[in-house]
């Protein structure tokens, strides 16, 4: 048993730190966050360049990682920074690609990991609620290809995108997880129609439709209708991403709020003298260790052959980051009291990324439902 | 023990209610309602209609303009007000400085600044809180230097909420630099419309900039413009703090909110079933639902102890708490409700008159910003843990 | 709307507490709470004259109160002294005999109005959770009268009551609401067995069995089969007075933790100079409040004929309780530490009492679930 | 980062189940599943069996009779034991003041004292509580006067637990009245079957006797029964609370619990379904079983941090407050599973060998006794409240 970062790690996480402490300030990443596009697309190359998409992918595939450890420590990196930009996206196309690509689809995953290409994952609707299996998007057999009609919600850099990964019923009702189909959609098909959309937590997001798109056989990735167990294993890796980001920007906030509860002065001493600051946070110690420990052990099983293990940590992770990141943010601001509603100050934008987390993928209700009813 | 309202309270209730069925436009309580930004129009405009019906400063003395409503009538009022989708009131002039004029105020003051309070003349703004001086208003660091007929006034405030609309601003500033702590400050009345002025936004963490920074570099104020006695001005100052304030729990916003809550989570579908259906979700539900009911009760009581000639003091400390606690769970529960749509800000959305559809669930569009605006009500107004020392001092006695 | 008692309240309030302040001290308490009948026959025979269990009752039956401020009062009165005795088993019984009783049942209420005679509700049984309607034991007809089988769990003085108020099922299946019928049936009866043994609250209860006990016409309360409106009515008085009690016992355990934490030195100074324990008294001095207000709230909805209405302020009380009520022993144990943990204490007994309320006609989970099912 | 054990930990963990297959008696492994007391007997008797095997002290050097396990095997010890029933070690002499001795002892006291604690010779009790000076040992009033070749000490020592059975007791006692604060005690060993110790049980809320005060008149101590030296107790006494101790969160306890607890949701019906498919219940169960799972891993980082070379300090104050709030939680679940059952109470019940049929189900005699007795778990041993301190001071820097 060993905790420690392998030596590649350590290396890749101090680049990464140490180009975002220099290249990506607060100011700056404000300004492209809440910018037009809401990323920065040279700072994106240059995570790239670095390595940080790489990283989420098996060397057999190009990239020069992808182990859970890996993805957990790019995505904790880059919530201790604040980034916002389309790396979600990269990770969990990518991640498509590995699962279920032929050696053609997979020729695509050369532009995500140099950063060349964004992509975009569109699975959530107008009319669900983080459920996997409710899709009402539908992909109609057409000649040798197919029709694309529905509509996706909330879709990260979804404006943006040149590559969509879309869910898409191909069989069976809504609500079920059968005839469930993953395809590959460029995002300047014909008939895809975007509406872009600035996020409260920085980044974009679109609501992107569908109008009778036309795909090529070869968008279809995977296996027809039975792209439920794809889908579960990608949103796997986002949720382990989403915690590790969660678990970066806690403690971000955390240690902001301890330098702030050092040096700011009341009734002529620093409030973090005052019993009950220092027993609320050691209380959010104590919940930051344990969101942690569940990032942790959801690194540990995102590649678990026992599907039941393996979501239930997943679950467990997103259900702990979602609760206690909530929290956080929640106790940092009032911690802070006046100085912590201000746009001016960082943390008021890690603690709206933090709760904003919980609204991705699947919510702290969620996963706990989902973690009672994965049974054995 | 009698939890009834009496046949005159609900008859006043009945009229309450029918005043705002007739007066209360509608296009205003829609968009309050909606939780969009109101405009200095929606909200003189709404002064100005209360004003003529006699309702405005409802807890001033009748010879001022006020009511002698009971203190259960006036939570009748502004129970109602927020159902029917009622503005807040503005509590600058009318709450704040209106009750310390009328205490501590000269006979000239109160001739001139109250009815320009009540007819809308003037639009006031607080200058209470400074940079490194929030809950510990001892610290204050603004002075005013008394020089002929006028103080000149030098410093910094803060958390100015409004002030970008106020051409009037009642002001803590230390009038005597040797005095200790909180003597050797004045209470003093500050013309906003003139050199040496200078506001500048704050803006929020959702983005909004409803407060502001005030810059005050040699303002002059006439003497006439003191307060009381010059150095006594942390009375005055404690004075409208612990004024007694009939809404502090705010049962009339959470019960409105309950409400939205309530119709949102009967049309999001989670699992092909109502989110209302959904346990995890109906219990957060039931749960707040039941923590207002005793708190409408609890505020009942003390406004009846009001009532009965009793003191409400760190009272109001409690309902303070524990209504700020229920108001932002409910915000969080909107916001929760949302699902993915809390995600999308469109700086547009947030005001009415928006022309596009809207994305998501018509109440995605405010619900992530108010629930982050409002994690202001634990902090502003005393923050809950400033409540919390109040409360084990006079209550507890520890 | 007047939240004052009325004089005669007053008075009664007035002379119970003076009663018990002097002939009930905790030392008293614990001797008879914990002794061999777990209550004292002597004080409950006081507490009857001054007018205790009158008070719960109205005019016409002989009391001289019985509406739902009457009832908070004296259960609150008794909470406050911690006692141990049968008068809930009075107010449930009595309340039945009000609610549904012939006239020649209702003579039995003066034995209990004057403390004569001892009664019990027996409603719980082995294998049900709080549910009203979940009924195994069976009375079935024969002759004139009636056999009834079946086993009572935790009857509160069930071992030493002269009068049991069964229920038990005349028709359907376990479940049903419909088929319920309540029987009173004496202590002594041939065939009623009981196993006495203490409460770790203090006081007794008894399992209680029925081996084809023979029972008179007039045993029935009440209409055949249609006893469950009459259980839900019963109960909800117990509501009510639990929900009292508990609201008395967690006024005293606060008072008692203040003036611990008041002369209690550490450090060199009162312990309630701390900070962080002043933030949690004042916390639970809220919570303490919201119970007072649930309790008025099932106060003044006890007698509403709207039974929605009713039944849902009688479960927010004692949902409400229930948590408050653990939060409070929880918290004032702690806040004392080890003399928290010690016989000895007064405050420990009020602690246990509070815990074991949330274990007595369903818990603050039951209580929730039933609040959230009962709608218009 | 290698979250899975080595063959070589999975190579031991096989090892200790196999033992403790063989070797716990099976009477007293239900027993402690039970919740049922146990009697002197069966904890000199596991001790026995365990120091046979060389495993007692397990955490003490080679060479005075320990092992060589790395911290990652002594929670696999205390993991495996938990779940098989295995009894909590008696602490006093193994744990507290075993480490004393073999770090700041004389050859001669380790020679003497240590083998009398492993054969089982000596049973030791703490002597560190007073009446007034609970986690404030520095106002420590018990008095040691050197007379000729011994101390004679007086004083009143409280909590100390298995008191009843000790023959031995550490204990600290202020040999300098001029010395402030925690100079000036000293670290003194005190044979109880003397004149002049007085043991007193006190009962707990929960009915059960296991703590006791002791009274010291006039007690005489060899010069020899000094530790370390004279006033440099503190010192000594610090060591021994913040003594690495692996087994701090609990987690073979919770585990056990968790386990017990599961079964008995499976079998409890409520609206003729297991308690276990109840919404309410299953999420506060879930609940508790994900913090578990946190904790576990938590756990795991800081013993991996201690075999890496670093040092645990503060890390153990977090580890008991979380595994205490996890304990507690389980406690409650399984109080709250027993329905009303939780309400009798039959002091036989709480031993085993008692020959009448439960009350409700078997889990129900334990079960509320349990609960409120292991309140104690965020008190003793330094309450949640000191440890937050610790934490704020040493990890925060607050």
């Amino acid at each position: 048993m060993n905790f420690e970062l392998n030596e590649d790690r350590r290396m890749l996480a101090d680049a990464l730190g140490r180009f975002l402490s220099e290249q990506y300030p607060p100011e700056v990443r404000n300004r492209v966050a809440y910018g037009d596009q809401g990323y920065s697309p040279d700072v994106y190359g240059k995570l790239a360049e670095i390595g940080a998409i790489g990283a989420l992918l098996p060397e057999e595939q190009g990239g020069f990682g992808g182990e859970g450890a890996d993805i957990a420590l790019v995505f904790e990196t880059l919530g201790s920074h604040l980034v916002a930009g389309p790396v979600l996206g990269a990770l969990l196309v990518g991640r498509a690609l590995v699962l279920a690509g032929s050696d053609a689809q997979q020729q695509r995953l050369a532009g995500l990991i140099d950063g060349s290409v964004l992509a975009a994952f569109a699975h959530d609707e107008p009319a669900n609620h983080y459920e996997l299996e409710r899709v009402a998007t539908t992909a109609r057999r057409d000649g040798d290809g197919w029709v694309l009609h529905g509509a996706k919600a909330v879709v990260p850099f979804g404006d943006q995108a040149q590559l969509l990964l879309v869910s898409a019923r191909t069989a069976g009702d809504v609500g079920d997880a059968q005839g469930i189909s993953l395809f590959l959609v460029p995002g300047d098909a014909p008939g895809v129609k975007t509406r872009g959309y600035g996020r409260i937590d920085g980044g974009h997001a679109a609501e992107v439709s569908f109008e009778n798109v036309r795909l090529d056989a070869d968008a279809l990735l995977g296996g027809e209708g039975e792209g439920f167990a794809l889908l579960e294993r990608i949103v796997g890796y986002g949720l382990l991403a989403l915690s590790a980001e969660s678990l970066g920007a806690m403690e971000r906030a955390k240690a902001d709020t301890l330098e702030y509860l050092r040096t700011r002065r009341q009734f002529g001493v620093p409030i973090g003298s005052f019993q009950a600051l220092q027993h609320r946070m050691a209380d959010l110690l104590l919940e930051v260790e344990q969101a942690r420990s569940a990032v942790i052990n959801a690194a540990a099983a995102i590649d678990e052959g026992d599907r039941i293990a393996r979501e239930k940590a997943l679950s467990a992770a997103k259900y702990s980051v979602g609760k206690i990141g909530t929290l956080v943010a929640e106790e940092t601001i009032q911690l802070h009291g006046g100085i912590g509603m201000t746009w001016e100050l960082p943390l008021a934008h890690y603690a709206k990324r933090l709760v904003m987390i919980d609204h991705q993928l699947g919510d702290m209700d969620h996963h706990l439902a989902r973690w009672m009813a994965l049974r054995d | 023990m009698d939890l009834q309202f009496t046949p005159e309270e609900e008859a006043f209730r009945a009229e309450v209610r029918a005043f705002l069925q007739e007066h209360l436009p509608r296009d205003l309580a829609a968009k309050v309602k909606a939780g969009q930004r109101l405009t200095r129009f929606d909200q003189e405009n709404w002064h100005a209609i209360l004003n003529k019906k006699g309702w405005l400063a409802y807890h001033w003395p009748v010879q001022w303009g006020g009511t002698a409503w009971t203190p259960i009538q006036k939570f009748i009022f502004d129970d109602e007000s927020a159902r029917a989708g009622g503005p807040r009131l503005v509590p600058f002039g009318i709450s704040m400085l209106g009750p310390v004029l009328i205490r501590y105020g000269s006979e000239e003051q109160k001739k001139h600044w109250l009815p320009r309070i009540l007819d809308g003349s003037d639009w006031w703004c607080q200058g209470y809180s400074e940079p490194g001086a929030g809950s510990d208003l001892a610290s204050l660091k603004t002075t005013a230097v008394r020089q002929g007929d006028h103080y000149v006034v030098n410093g910094q405030k803060t958390w100015t909420t409004q002030g970008q609309h106020a051409n009037m601003m009642f002001c803590l500033a230390r009038t005597d630099k040797a005095a200790k702590a909180q003597s050797g400050i004045s209470f003093l009345l500050i013309d906003m419309n003139q050199p040496g002025v200078e506001v500048r936004p704050i803006r929020t963490l959702d983005g909004d900039a409803e407060v502001n920074e005030v810059f005050l570099t040699d303002v002059r104020v006439p003497l006439e413009n003191l307060v009381g006695e010059e150095n006594k001005g942390w009375t005055y100052a404690k004075y409208l703090l612990t004024y007694e304030r009939t809404g502090i729990a705010g049962v009339g916003f959470s019960v409105a909110s309950l409400e939205k809550l309530k119709l949102i989570a009967s049309r999001v579908q989670r699992n092909g079933k109502p989110l209302a259906e959904d346990p995890q979700f109906a219990t957060r539900m039931a749960q707040v639902e039941i923590d207002l009911e005793n708190m409408k009760t609890t505020n009942l009581r003390v406004l009846a102890a009001v009532q009965g000639g009793g003191v409400p003091g760190a009272e109001s400390s409690m309902l303070k708490i524990r209504g700020t606690v229920i108001r932002q769970e409910l915000l969080s529960l909107i916001r929760r409700a949302m699902g993915p749509y809390a995600l999308p800000y469109i700086e547009e959305a947030q005001h009415a008159g928006w022309g596009e559809p809207p994305v998501g669930p018509p109440e995605a569009a405010t619900a992530a910003a108010a629930y982050f605006n409002y994690r202001k009500l634990s902090i502003f107004g005393g923050s809950n843990e400033i409540q919390k020392n109040i409360i084990s001092k006079t209550i507890l006695g520890l």
